[in-house]
Order: C-alpha cells, then structure tokens, then sequence
C-alpha cells in the first residue's frame, strides 16, 4: 500500500535517475531497507536509553554487563529475540495471529514515508502529506484489534479493546488541534509546512526578523499555539500508548495488553511499531510546532543553512524529534498511571474543548491579528490568574485525587 | 513507455485482485471477525484504486474515515454483539440458488453495460489549426490536441491536469514529404505582485532537447509529434508547436480565428486538495453545512441508541 | 485595513457576552457574570472610540463616507445582466459621523447602566439571565445603528423590540409585568407593519422606476439624489408617513405612545437604558437617517412636526398628575421624545439627535436616580409616600437636581442647548406646510410643563417632610430586592457612581452643541453636516429674532421651576389641592391620563369582543338549531329505513370486507417481514431495468439482428 | 492486448472492479443473517459507487471535480450511517439477545 502510494507520490523524483522499471522497484526497495533498519537500530537503542533513564531515575545502574556500561544490551536483546522460539498458541486463529504484527508495523511504518526529514527531501513528498501519515496510522488500531482478537485469550481481547478505544478518541483532539495549527500553514504538505516556519510572526503578521525560534509555529498565537503544542503532545502520548496512558498494556490488572500471547519476532514487530510510533508523533510535533528542519536562530548567522543543507536540516530534525522522544521516556518514569474513566474524561472533557477553543482562537488570529491578539492577552491573563489560584488555593489530596495510583501498585 | 508503467500496472492489478479477492472473502468467510478483517484489505484496495485515478485526497480521506473509523466501529459491534469466548464466532448465511443466480446476472448485466455496450467518450476533440507560411513552408493544416499523462482521457483547452501530467499531440490532416522535426514550445504564466495582470515566461523542461521530438509517419492519415509533459509545476500554461528541420521551418500554428499561437492553455495543479477546498468554500457550501449538521445528529442518535438502558 | 474587520466586534461582542451567560450563566459566579456582562459593553465601548476617533481623523478625507466595515452578501441576486443583479442587502456596518454619535451614546450610557446594574440586581434570582437580556439588548442597539441598509436595520429595530418585551416582563410572577411586556409587543408591531411597509413600498418604487433594486442607505440616497426631479411628492409622502408610523410605534409618540408608561413595570436600569436613553430614540434615528426620503416631501415633515409637539404637549400634561416617579419620568421620556421628532420634524436633524444624546444623559441620570430612590426605600415608587430624602441620599439627590433641572432647560445646562435649538429650528421653519411659530408654541408650552413636573417631582421626593414612615413596606416591589427596614439609605459605589458621571455629563454634554447665537460654531451641528447635507459649520449670520425666542424659552423654563417651588414647596401644595378641588373633572383626566387606554379598549378591543360574543350567540341558536333540527328529522327517517339498511347494505358491506379480508390474507404471505427476501425481489426488479437499459444502449445491434432496419 | 495491458489502467479497469464490488456486496446483504455482516455488505456497496464517481471525475474530460466531491460527501454519508445503524444493531442485541435480522421481525404481524 505505502509502496504504491510512494509510487503516486513522485517518490522516484528523489531517488531514480531515470532508467527501467527494476530500477524503480530497487529504489523503492532501497529507500525501504534503509527506513526498516534505522527503526529498528532506533528502537534498539531507545530501548537501552529507556532502561538506563528508568535506572538512573530509580537511582540504579540499569543494564551493566554486556559492553562498557552495558551499552550493547540492545544487540544481545535483539539477538535473543531474534533466535527465540516462535509459539504460536492452541486457541488462536493462526492466520491472524501470524498476520496482526505486520499490520501493525506496516501502519507505524508508512508513516514515516512522508516525514519531512530535511530540506526538501521526505521519501515521499506527496501534498496530502499530514492527512496521509494520519491516515495509515490508523491501520495500528486494526491490527491491535486484530492481535487482541486472534489471540484467543481474555487478557489480549481487553487490552486491545482498551488500546482501540484509547486511540480512536485521542484522534480527535490531535485531529482538530492539527487542524488549527493547518489554519495557519495553508498546505497540508509537510515540507511546505516546514518551509512556512521559515518567516512571519505573531498572530500573522509579518515582521522583518530574520525567522528563527520566533517563527515556529508554536509562537505564531501565543497563548493558543503553546496550548496546542500540550494538547497535540498529550494525546500523541495517549495515542503510543505511553505512560500515564499505558492502560492497554497494564500489567497490573491485563498481563501485558493485547501482546499478551505473543514471544520472539512477532512480539518485537509491536515493539518496533511502538517505538516507530513515538518516533512518528515527536516528528509531527517537531513540524507542525517546532519548526521542522529548521535552525532555531534562523538567518542570524547570515544564511539558515550555512554549511549543506541536507545535513544541517537532518541535523535540527532530528535533535528536536529526540528531544521530544527522551522527553517522554522521562514522562514515563515520572507520572503514575491513568485509570480508565480518568483517561477517558481526560480526552472528551478536558482535552476536546481546550483543542476548539484553539482552532477557534487561531480562526480569530489568522483573520485579523489586532483581534488575535487581543484574545491571546485575554487568554493569558485568564490562564495566570489560574495558576495564581491553583498555586495558592490547591489542597494536597485535592491535587492528588485527579492522579490516582493504580490499586495495586507492582 | 515512460519509466515504472509496467510497475504501475503490476501494482494496479495487484489490489484489484485484492479488492474483490476481500469482497468475496467479505462475502462468503464463515467466521464473520473474519469477513471484517477482509473488508479492512477491501478498504485499502479501494483506496489505492483512487491512487491510480490520483485523487490523492480521497485515498486519505478513505482510509483515515473508512478505517480509522468505521471499520474500528465494526470490529467493536461484532465483539459487542457475540460472545467471544472463542476465536471462532460463526457467521450463518442462508445462500439461496434465487439469490446467486440474480447476483451473476447482475454482474454480467453490468460488466455489458459498463464495459462493452456503451463506449465512453473520453478523447479531447482535436483542435483544428494552421501552421502559417514561412521560409520554405507553405501554410500547413493540423490538428493540436492535449490529453492527461495517461494518454487516454483528453483535456480540453482550460481544463485541469493533474499533477502536471500532460501529452502534447500535433497531427496533420494528410501525408506530408520532408517533414522531419516538430517543435513545441510551453509558456508558463508569471502573475504579478498585485495578481491583476502578469506575463508569460518560456517554460524550459529539465532537457531542452526534449522540446524537439521526431515526426512519426502515420501512413495514409497523415504524420503526427507528441511530447510527454511530466510533473509541471503549478500554474497556468500556454503551449505551441511548428515543424522545422533542415529544409526550414513552418510559424507556429495558429488557432483558427484565435489569432496568434500558444492559444491552447491547461491548468496544472498539484493533487485534488485546492480544488476539493474551492468547491467545498463554494458551491458545495450549503451541502457541507448540512452533512455536517447531519453528523452531529448521527452522533447524537447514536449516543442515545447505544447508551445502557437504565432497569429500574 | 484591521479597523474594518474589528467593526464587526462592535455589536458581536455585547451578543457573544450574552451567549456566555445565557448559557454558562447559571453555572458562574455572579462576580464572574458581572465581570463578563459590563466588559462585553466595555469592550465594544473602547471599539467605538477607537471608530469615533477615525471617523473623526478622516472625516474630510474627499468622498469620505464612513468606516465601512467588510461585508458579506445577504440577499443576492445571480445574473449580472438583468436588473436585479446586484446585491440587495449585506451584512455590512457603516460607521459614518451619525453613527459615530449613536454608538457613542449607546455604548458609554449602556455601560454605565451595566454597572449600575451590577449594585442594583445584586441580589435578583435571575441575575445572569438579566444581564444577558442587557448584553443582547446592547448588540441589537448596535445593529441597529450600524446598519448599512434597511433590511439589517430592521433586525436591530426588531431584536430591541424582543429585549424590550423580556425585560418588561422580567419579573413575570406578577401578571401585570408579563401584561406590559405583552403590551409593548403588540403595540410595536402596529407600528412595525407600516414601518415594513414603508420600506418595502421604497424598495419596489425606486427598483421598478429606476432600476435601483437596493436597500442600501447610501445607494438610496444617491438614487434619490440623482432623479430629484423624477420622483414623486407623493410617494416620498406615503413613504416617509409610513416609516413614522414605526417610528411613532419605537418611540411612543401619538397615538401608539401608551405600552411606554407601562412599561415602567420592568427594572429601573432597563427603563433608564431601553426606555429613556437608547431604543426609543431608535424612531428619531431613523427619521434623521432616512432624511433624504422626507427632505423629498414637506408634507412627512409637517406630519413628525405636528405629532411630536403635540406628543410633547399631551404627555408634559399627564406628567404633572402623576404621583409614581417612574411614571412621572416615563411621561417626561415621551414627551421629551417628542421634542426630538419636532426637531427633525422641522428638518433640525443635528438639533433632534443632539437633544437626543443629551436627553440621553440626564434622563438616564433621573432614572437611574430614580431607580436609587427606590432602591433606598426598599421598594416603594409613590411620591406621596417619599420627602425629605435629601438628607438620606445626598448623591442621588444633588444628581437628581442637577438632571432634573437640564432636562427643565436651566441656562448653560444640557438641556437647554438642545432644546432651544431645537425650540428656534421650529419657530424658524419655513418649508413645513403650516407655519413654524405653531409648532413653536406647543413646545415652549411643553417646555414649561415639563420645567413645572420636573421640579415637581424633586420637591414631593426629596424636600419636605419624611412622608415615608407611615409607608407599609412591600419588599419584592422589584424582585425580591428584600430591604426590611423603612429608613432610606445611599446607594453602594456601583450605583452611585453612574450617577455622578451622568450628572457631569448633562452639566457639561451640551457645550458641544451650543447655538448660534452665542457667537461660537456649533461644532455638533458641523459634525453631522456631512450626513444631512447641511450648511455645515462656518457661523452664519444670526437674526435678532432668536436672542428674543432664547430669552423666552429661558423664562418659560425658570417660571415653570419657580411655579412649581411655589405650589409644592413653599406652599406645601394645597395650591394644588385646592386646583384639584376645584377643578375635579379636568384633573381626574389627567391624573388617569386623558383615558386614553380606555379609549382604545372603547374603541378597539370591545367591538371586537362584542362582535365575538354576536357570532358565537349566532351559532349556538342559529347554526346549532338547524344541526340539532336535522339531526331529528334524519334520526325520524333513518328509524323507518333501518330495516333495509341492515338487511341489504350491510349484507353488500360485509361482503365487501370479507372479500378484503380474504384478499388480504392472500397478500399478507408476500409480507414476510424478512429483510433479505424484499431484498431479493428488489434485486430481481433491479435486473429488468438494467437489462432494458442494456437493450436500449445497444438498440441498434438488435434492431439489426431482428432485421428491423 | 500487451498494449492494453500495460498501458496506463483505463476508466473500464475501475468500472469492472466497482461492479465486482458491488454484485458482492449485494450478495452479502441478501444472504447475510446477521445484521452487522449486512453492514458490511453496504459498506462494500458503497465503496463501489464511490469508485465509479472517483473513476469517471478523473478520466472523462470536462468532467470537473463533482464526481470527487460525492465521493467525498458518500464517505461522510457512510460514517454517519455506520454509526447509526451499529447503535441500532446493539439496541436489538440487548432486545434480543442476538442480532439476527430474521428473528427481529415484530412489526411482521
């Protein structure tokens, strides 16, 4: 599927130099062989990175035997999965059961085709670009379900219910505050979107500073944009499945969610896909909020990319998608787990009508900007005499009770 | 045949096969968890069926809606609805002989209707034209037409070519001696700051030479050129063609009454989005508003139907 | 440029501080839904300015024809060629010099009553939902004034008219509220169907004679303008006399001005905003916005003239009887308003709206003071039960007096200025189809009226005697405002000040508009040249005449004052007493207002319901009888043919039905109630017209093989 | 026939696909007993009449965006009506403890 969208999508512009059809089929199967293993080299490493920052806030050491400091860890865990036995339980159905990782996988992995990973260069530059990455990340859904489901065991059918309800909500948020942030891009292509960031200012008007931090997108309608940004990434942690969001995967009260029944390969394919997940979200965020493949000081060094801008601009993408991606890691370690109800009042109260009240404040702005801002001051005040009254008036269980530990703590 | 077709086509009839393999599998699997799954390889089947017809947008929006959503609903009706103690949820079906033979008839009634009884017209009418007298050449009779990139659906002067995809076509009227190169020539339309007026620019393709092709030899019909346009940049465009080779060469060719050449513009934009969202903003406005009032509704009547019924 | 799109907020803020509460209301603090409601007013206060001070920047700008702010079409015709291809009526906001007047006023005095409001509703049960009836009331106001063409004009005209209705009747637990607001609805819709009228009648005559299909104030006028000679008097006439006939519907003039008195039933900040400051000079707007219609007809005019100084006239009289202090006020309102319609009767525009805007001040002053009276004495309205509140309440009082004494026309206060001008506009009128002095003398004799009334009432209410401790207290005279004690008390800072900034203003307001005689240009009259076409500002040359017509209407003023202090004040009123005596009959008159509301009942509604009670007797005997006659008779013969109808027809009957029945027996098998099968034979239909179409498409080929050709 | 083959795919390729599609979910809808495998019938229905409106908007000239747009509009239509109807299944699952379509046939006599 991804493949032939690629095809559609003038994906040989970037990698073929004329020639014939087998050519088209190597470069499509070069460019894919590269993507597969950076995802997996990635998650491998994130995987030793999260162990050693779980220890290290935890005051441990983490994994210390394998390489100095244990830093090849991930190559013997690869290896161990990958040699591990493959079971495949009685009371599955069998084509299923085999066929769920690769749905997952494909869905996280087409994604990221259409990333803009630098200077007008993505695998795939096709201008539905943000609506594309959306849409094939649904198939994620589908194949937690279908893994739940083909698993044949309670704990797996529950965890996937619970994954796919989780997802399909936080969709909604993420969908309507892309939506405002899109307001103010006019393009759904992601490099045009990136590109967009390079100029203009405040509540859309145009200033003569030379782009830089101050062009990004989430300081284009100061409150409203920052909101969006904390919205955007909330729901994305929601929607990966991460802590304080990792209902599905409870394994206090489901063994561990809808791979519950799976061992080996199969169950580092979900793996991968998480990670390929996270990576994904942090990336869109990066885009639509921090400015892409942008350097943070625009053009103050004389150009914005001095030196070559396929590099330089790898270079910020990549830094900032990090950056995000460590900072859920950190999230993970530092905030207890949601319960059901609480995730779900989470998304359709909190979360829902905070995203309208941005695309309709963006609305305002882009329209006209004294009004913008305007509000924008209104809203700010609003949102300090909050926090005034939070930080002088919140009881300690008051504040407690919106985060409940889980009931029996492991 | 320009580069990747047959790749395309291997591709095109790949998820046909899967489309209506996931029907059938829709249609006849006994397991009905099953039959969803297949309508999921039908969805994005379909979805890549709207990718080769490059209505990019709507290959989002189909899989984003269909899958992300609807299909998702399924899943959770089905397992809301049995009890999946088991993977093995049946799905009974009381096929009748009435039912399938009407079915086969149906399919054959279509296939005759769609494919073989009515031929749909597709090709753009060819443009009658004249190529002026110059050193060398008397005035020349021809044909200008432009199709889409698939050479097959023709557009007319002032329509829209997706992607940039164009095949620029000259032909004359009648066999014709000592003709050997025709020259096209594209312009493309610059506006300026105020968007009021601009001025047209040569456009120039990545290899000049590509503008200067050979004239095929058609026999008793006549001789004819054709230039392949790949991925042309957004914009408005202009294009014209005269012979010329050693012995000379012809003016450009002339629209009939519309005077001087390159009168024969087309449109080439990039995907569906702009123009979904200029006719969403415009005639289709009042459509819009109402099938989103309807989805609120649906919302709505759906939260009250599902909701648990309170047992006092 | 920003400023036309932030028009827009102007009139959308007030509405959307009015969804907020009417919604989220409930749930809000009530701090929370003051805040909301007075900086919704406040925010497009600050717009105002904001459009004031432009229009004012570019006001000689060639061609300059107001802020005009982005508009979208309303009604719209397709097809360019035809005569109807244009835009009828947009939404679109025009901020021109009169406007700039109108929301000026409405704006600052609707703010300030939105603070006073906040003290005086403090402790009502349906505190947000009054507050945001006030915020719609106010976004209305706006449309209203801001409007560029008719049609959108009458959105405001009729959204105020709601808010007026539901404030009347706010406190609807007592009949005679809900009654007053039903009233005020009614009444305005007499009014709204000639107004509807009127505009509809201009729209198709200029259309079908000139092709000028548009409802557009400023295309009118052009229209107008381009084919003076072309159009008819008469229909300027018709025209203009039907728009006054809604005016006199908003504005309660003659003879639709009754639903105004009682319209006191509703909150004192509501009569103070809707009742005295802002809508009911909607009608003297409107007069003053359309003048290039009854500039056309001299007749129209001569028609406002007449009505309103004969409005001024009556109503000053009722005010001199009434004993509550509201109604007092509501009479003064109306007669006041009168004066307006004489001015730009007389074809005085600037005169009629800078009386309005100084009208504006200190009647707004009077009421809100009037509604701190109240306030302070816990609910009672009856001047006879008040006295010697000066000591209690000294700010409410010295505003009182100052207000009271410019709307009397004191020398140098407001009043004065607009009134004169007004006063020696009338005297001065030539054009007007009876002569000037005529209009004149009515409103130098509702001047003293008024000066006489006025006074009055400030005398009964805060000189004298404490009349008020016999006063049994009712409480929730205005909604449950529960003040137990019978001592009167000051009003807190919300209220007061309002009052204070009003009184500076009817001190101070009027020196923008001061007269020619004074030597000095009338800077408000130069500024609203440019819409009424006027002569503008330059000082023209003053006939000696009008020293002598100031110099009158100054001593009518001060006699009416010093009448009144005679009567009420040094002489405790047995005056009066005696002249009620003596002259019985005339002073019931006026004390129960000519009886005007009996007249219409006379003269309306009881035939009405005399004709009902005729009907209905008609059919209970006539109708009825022959009914019931033939009921007998049929019932006579039907005992005679029963024997055949049973045998016979219902035999044929039976029979017909048990044949249905068998029949639908029969057809009931194809009901199955299976979804599936319908399915099927639909499918099967489905075949049939797909394989004629087939056969159709390829007709040829069959005619062939069938050798039909 | 290689040429029509690996030419680029013609409107008929589309056509013949929506009417395999849509004769198959017809036969689901008519032979399904379960109400949600029905749906899934109309969905496949639907998908067929959406790609003859995409089909024919993009390959016949001058044909414009329209066909696009219904598209689009059938797909909103189908959410709606997806939501909608499987409500409704679960509404008759809790009456009759099955979604069978044969068995909810009350308004029968």
């Amino acid at each position: 599927m991804s493949a032939l969208l690629l095809a559609e999508a003038g994906f040989w512009d970037n990698i073929i130099v004329g020639g014939d059809w087998w050519v088209a089929l190597l470069g499509i199967f070069v460019v894919c062989f590269i993507i597969v293993n950076f995802i997996a080299v990635y998650a491998g490493v994130n995987t030793l990175l999260e162990r050693k920052i779980a220890a290290h806030m935890q005051a441990r050491v983490g994994p210390y035997q394998v390489g100095p400091h244990g830093s090849l860890q991930w190559l013997a865990d690869a290896l161990k999965l990958l040699v591990k036995e493959d079971v495949i339980p009685k009371d599955t159905d069998a084509f299923l059961f085999r066929l769920a990782p690769y749905v997952v996988f494909a869905g996280s992995f087409a994604a990221w085709v259409a990333l803009p990973f630098t200077v007008d260069w993505s695998p795939a530059v096709m201008n539905v670009g943000i609506l594309y990455i959306l849409a094939v990340s649904s198939a994620v859904v589908i194949g937690i379900l279908m893994a739940g489901w083909a698993s044949g065991s309670k704990w797996a059918l529950f965890g996937a219910m619970r994954s796919a309800a989780q997802i399909v909500s936080y969709e909604v948020p993420v969908g309507i505050v892309l939506l405002g942030m899109l307001l103010i891009y006019g393009t759904l292509d992601m490099q045009e979107i990136s590109r967009a960031q390079e100029t203009g200012g405040w509540f859309g008007t145009s200033p003569d500073w030379h782009g830089g931090i101050f062009s990004w997108g989430v300081f284009r309608h100061p409150p409203f944009t920052i909101m969006a940004f904390f919205i955007y990434y909330t729901a994305g942690l929601a929607e990966t499945n991460r802590t304080p969001f990792d209902i599905p995967e409870a394994e206090s009260e489901l063994v561990a969610g809808y791979h519950t029944e799976y061992s080996g390969m199969r169950f580092s394919f979900f793996f991968l896909s998480e990670y390929a997940n996270m990576f994904v979200v942090s990336a869109i965020a990066t885009t639509f909020f921090l400015g892409g493949w942008l350097p943070p000081f625009g053009q103050l060094l004389g150009s914005t990319f001095p030196f070559n801008p396929f590099l330089e601009g790898l270079f910020w993408f990549m830094l900032k998608s990090f950056a995000l991606v460590i900072l859920m890691m950190w999230l993970r370690w530092t905030l207890p787990r949601y319960r059901v109800d609480q995730l779900m009042d989470l998304c359709w109260k909190r979360l829902t009508p905070l995203a309208f009240v941005t695309l309709f404040a963006i609305g305002v702005g882009e329209y006209s900007s004294t009004a913008g801002m305007a509000l924008g001051a209104a809203a700010t005040l609003a949102i300090l005499a909050l926090l005034v009254k939070e930080v002088f008036t919140a009881a300690p269980p008051a504040a407690m009770d919106s985060v409940k530990l889980p009931a029996n703590p492991s | 045949m320009p580069i990747s077709e047959i790749l395309l086509n291997f591709f095109f009839y790949l998820f046909a096969a899967t489309a209506v393999g996931g029907g059938a599998a829709v249609a006849f699997s006994r397991n009905i968890v099953r039959s969803a799954f297949a309508l999921l390889a039908v969805l994005f089947s379909v979805a890549a069926m709207y990718a080769f017809a490059r209505a990019d947008f709507i290959v989002a929006a189909q899989i984003l809606i269909y899958v992300g959503g609807i299909l998702v609903l399924i899943i959770f009706a089905v397992m809301l609805t049995h009890k999946i103690t088991d993977v093995k949820v049946s799905n009974e079906s009381s096929p009748g002989l009435a039912s399938a033979c009407a079915c086969v008839c149906l399919f054959v009634l279509l296939i005759l209707t769609f494919v073989y009884a009515h031929p749909w017209e597709r090709g753009a009418k060819p443009t009658p034209a004249t190529m002026p007298a110059a050193e060398g050449r008397p005035p020349l009779a021809v044909d200008l037409s432009m199709t889409q990139g698939d050479g097959r659906t023709g557009a007319p002067a002032g329509a829209t070519v997706l992607d940039g995809f164009a095949r620029l076509h000259v032909a004359t009227r009648a066999p014709l001696k000592g003709v050997s190169a025709a020259r096209f020539r594209i312009q493309r339309y610059a506006p300026d700051a105020s968007k009021k007026s601009g001025t047209w620019k040569e456009h120039r393709p990545d290899d000049p030479k590509k503008l200067l092709v050979k004239v095929a030899d058609d026999g008793e019909e006549g001789r004819s050129a054709l230039i392949d346009l790949e991925r042309l940049p957004e914009g408005r465009y202009r294009w014209g063609v005269r012979f010329e080779d050693e012995a000379g060469e012809t003016g450009w060719a002339e629209f009939g009454a519309r005077g001087e050449g390159l009168e024969a513009d087309f449109i080439a934009e990039k995907g569906l989005t702009k123009a979904l969202g200029r006719a969403f903003m415009g005639p289709y406005l009042l459509a819009f508003e109402v099938v989103s009032v309807l989805l609120l509704a649906a919302l709505v009547g759906a939260a009250y139907l599902a909701r648990k019924e309170v047992k006092e | 440029m920003e400023l036309e799109k932030l028009v827009w907020l102007i009139p959308l803020l007030p509405i959307f501080g009015f969804a907020v509460n009417l919604f989220f209301g409930r749930f809000l603090p009530r701090i929370a839904v003051n805040v909301i409601a007075c900086g919704a007013v406040l925010g497009s206060m600050i717009l105002s300015w904001v459009a004031f001070g432009y229009v004012r920047h570019h006001a000689h700008d060639p061609g300059f024809e107001g802020l005009i702010s982005a508009g979208l079409p309303w009604i719209s015709v397709p097809g360019t060629e035809s005569a109807w291809g244009k835009v009828l009526a947009e939404h679109r906001l025009v901020i021109d010099q009169l406007t700039a007047v109108m929301i000026l006023v409405v704006t600052n005095v609707g703010f300030l009553i939105h603070l006073y409001s906040t003290g005086y509703m403090a402790d009502d049960k349906r505190h947000s939902r009054y507050f945001s009836y006030l915020n719609l009331f106010t976004g209305f106001m706006l449309i209203l004034v801001m409007a560029s063409n008719l049609l959108l004009m009458f959105v405001g005209w009729e959204g105020v008219g709601l808010c007026s209705y539901l404030l009347i009747g706010f406190w609807f637990e007592k009949n005679e509220n809900a009654a007053a607001g039903m009233k005020a609805f009614v009444v305005n819709r007499i009014g709204d169907f000639g107004f509807t009228v009127g505009v509809l009648w201009l729209f198709f005559y200029l259309g079908s004679e000139f092709q000028v299909w548009t409802l557009d104030f400023r295309e009118i006028g052009r229209t107008i303008a381009a084919h003076h000679d072309a159009i008819l008097p008469s229909v300027m006439t018709g025209v203009g006399i039907l728009l006054f006939v809604g005016a006199t519907g908003k504005s309660a003039q003659l003879p639709l001005y009754t639903w105004l008195p009682d319209a006191m039933a509703g909150p004192t900040p509501v009569s103070a905003l809707i009742h005295a400051a802002t809508m009911v000079t909607a009608g003297v707007y409107m007069v003053a916005r359309m003048n290039f219609v009854y500039a056309m007809s001299p007749t129209a005019m001569t028609v406002v003239a007449v009505v309103g100084g004969l409005t001024a006239l009556f109503a000053g009289t009722i005010g001199v009887a009434q004993n509550d202090i509201k109604k007092v006020l509501a009479y003064s309102t109306v007669s006041q308003l009168g004066f307006m319609f004489m001015g730009v009767g007389v074809g005085a525009y600037a005169a009629g709206i800078f009386h309005l805007m100084t009208h504006a001040f200190f009647k707004g002053c009077l009421f809100l003071g009037s509604g701190s009276v109240i306030h302070g004495m816990g609910g009672e309205q009856d001047i006879r039960k008040m006295g010697g509140l000066k000591k209690y309440m000294p700010i409410t009082f010295w505003t009182f007096l100052i207000a009271s004494l410019a709307i009397s026309g004191f020398p140098l206060l407001a009043g004065f200025w607009s009134k004169d001008e007004i006063l020696w506009k009338a005297f001065d009128a030539h054009d007007l189809k009876i002569p000037g002095p005529v209009i004149w003398s009515m409103g130098i004799i509702a001047a003293g009226f008024t000066a006489f009334y006025m006074t009055r009432l400030v005398v009964l209410t805060f000189f004298g005697e404490p009349r008020y401790a016999k006063a049994e207290e009712h409480h929730d005279a205005h909604g449950g405002h529960g003040h137990g004690h019978g001592t009167p008390h000051e009003s807190p800072w919300s209220m007061t000040v309002p009052l204070i900034v009003l009184a500076f203003l009817s001190v101070f307001g009027g020196f923008i508009g001061m007269g020619a005689w004074t030597g000095l240009s009338n800077v408000f009259e130069g500024w609203l040249a440019p819409v009424f076409g006027g002569h503008g500002a330059e000082p023209h040359k003053v006939p000696p005449m009008e020293y002598v017509m100031v110099a009158v209407s100054v001593i009518v003023g001060l006699g009416g004052i010093l009448l009144g202090l005679k009567v009420y004040l040094w002489d405790k009123g047995r005056a009066a007493e005696a002249f009620a005596q003596k002259a019985r009959p005339l002073y019931e008159l006026v004390r129960d207002k000519y009886r005007v509301d009996e007249l219409y009942n006379a003269v309306a509604i009881e035939p009405l319901l005399a004709t009902n009670e005729m009907l209905g007797r008609v059919d209970n005997i006539v109708v009825d009888g022959a009914v019931n006659g033939a009921a007998s008779v049929s019932a006579a013969v039907s005992n005679r043919t029963g024997y055949f109808d049973n045998e016979v027809v219902d035999g044929l009957v039976n029979g017909a039905a048990t044949a249905t029945q068998t029949a639908g027996r029969a057809a009931r098998r194809l009901q199955t109630g299976h979804i599936r099968q319908y399915l099927t034979t639909a499918l099967i239909g489905g075949l049939f017209v797909i394989a004629a179409f087939c056969l159709w498409l390829n007709r040829a080929a069959f005619q062939g093989f069938l050798g039909l050709n | 026939m290689t040429d029509y083959l690996f030419s680029r795919h013609p409107l008929e390729n589309f056509l013949v696909i929506s009417a395999a599609l849509f004769v198959l979910g017809v036969y689901t809808i008519i032979t399904r007993r379960n109400a949600v495998s029905i749906l899934m019938g109309v969905e496949l229905v639907l998908n067929a009449a959406n790609v003859n409106f995409v089909a024919f908007s993009q390959y016949m000239p001058g044909a414009g965006i329209h066909g696009s747009m219904f598209s689009i509009f059938v797909i909103l239509l189908a959410a709606a009506e997806a939501a909608v109807a499987l409500a409704i299944v679960i509404g008759i699952y809790q009456n009759f403890g099955r979604v069978d379509v044969d068995q909810a046939d009350l308004m029968k006599e």
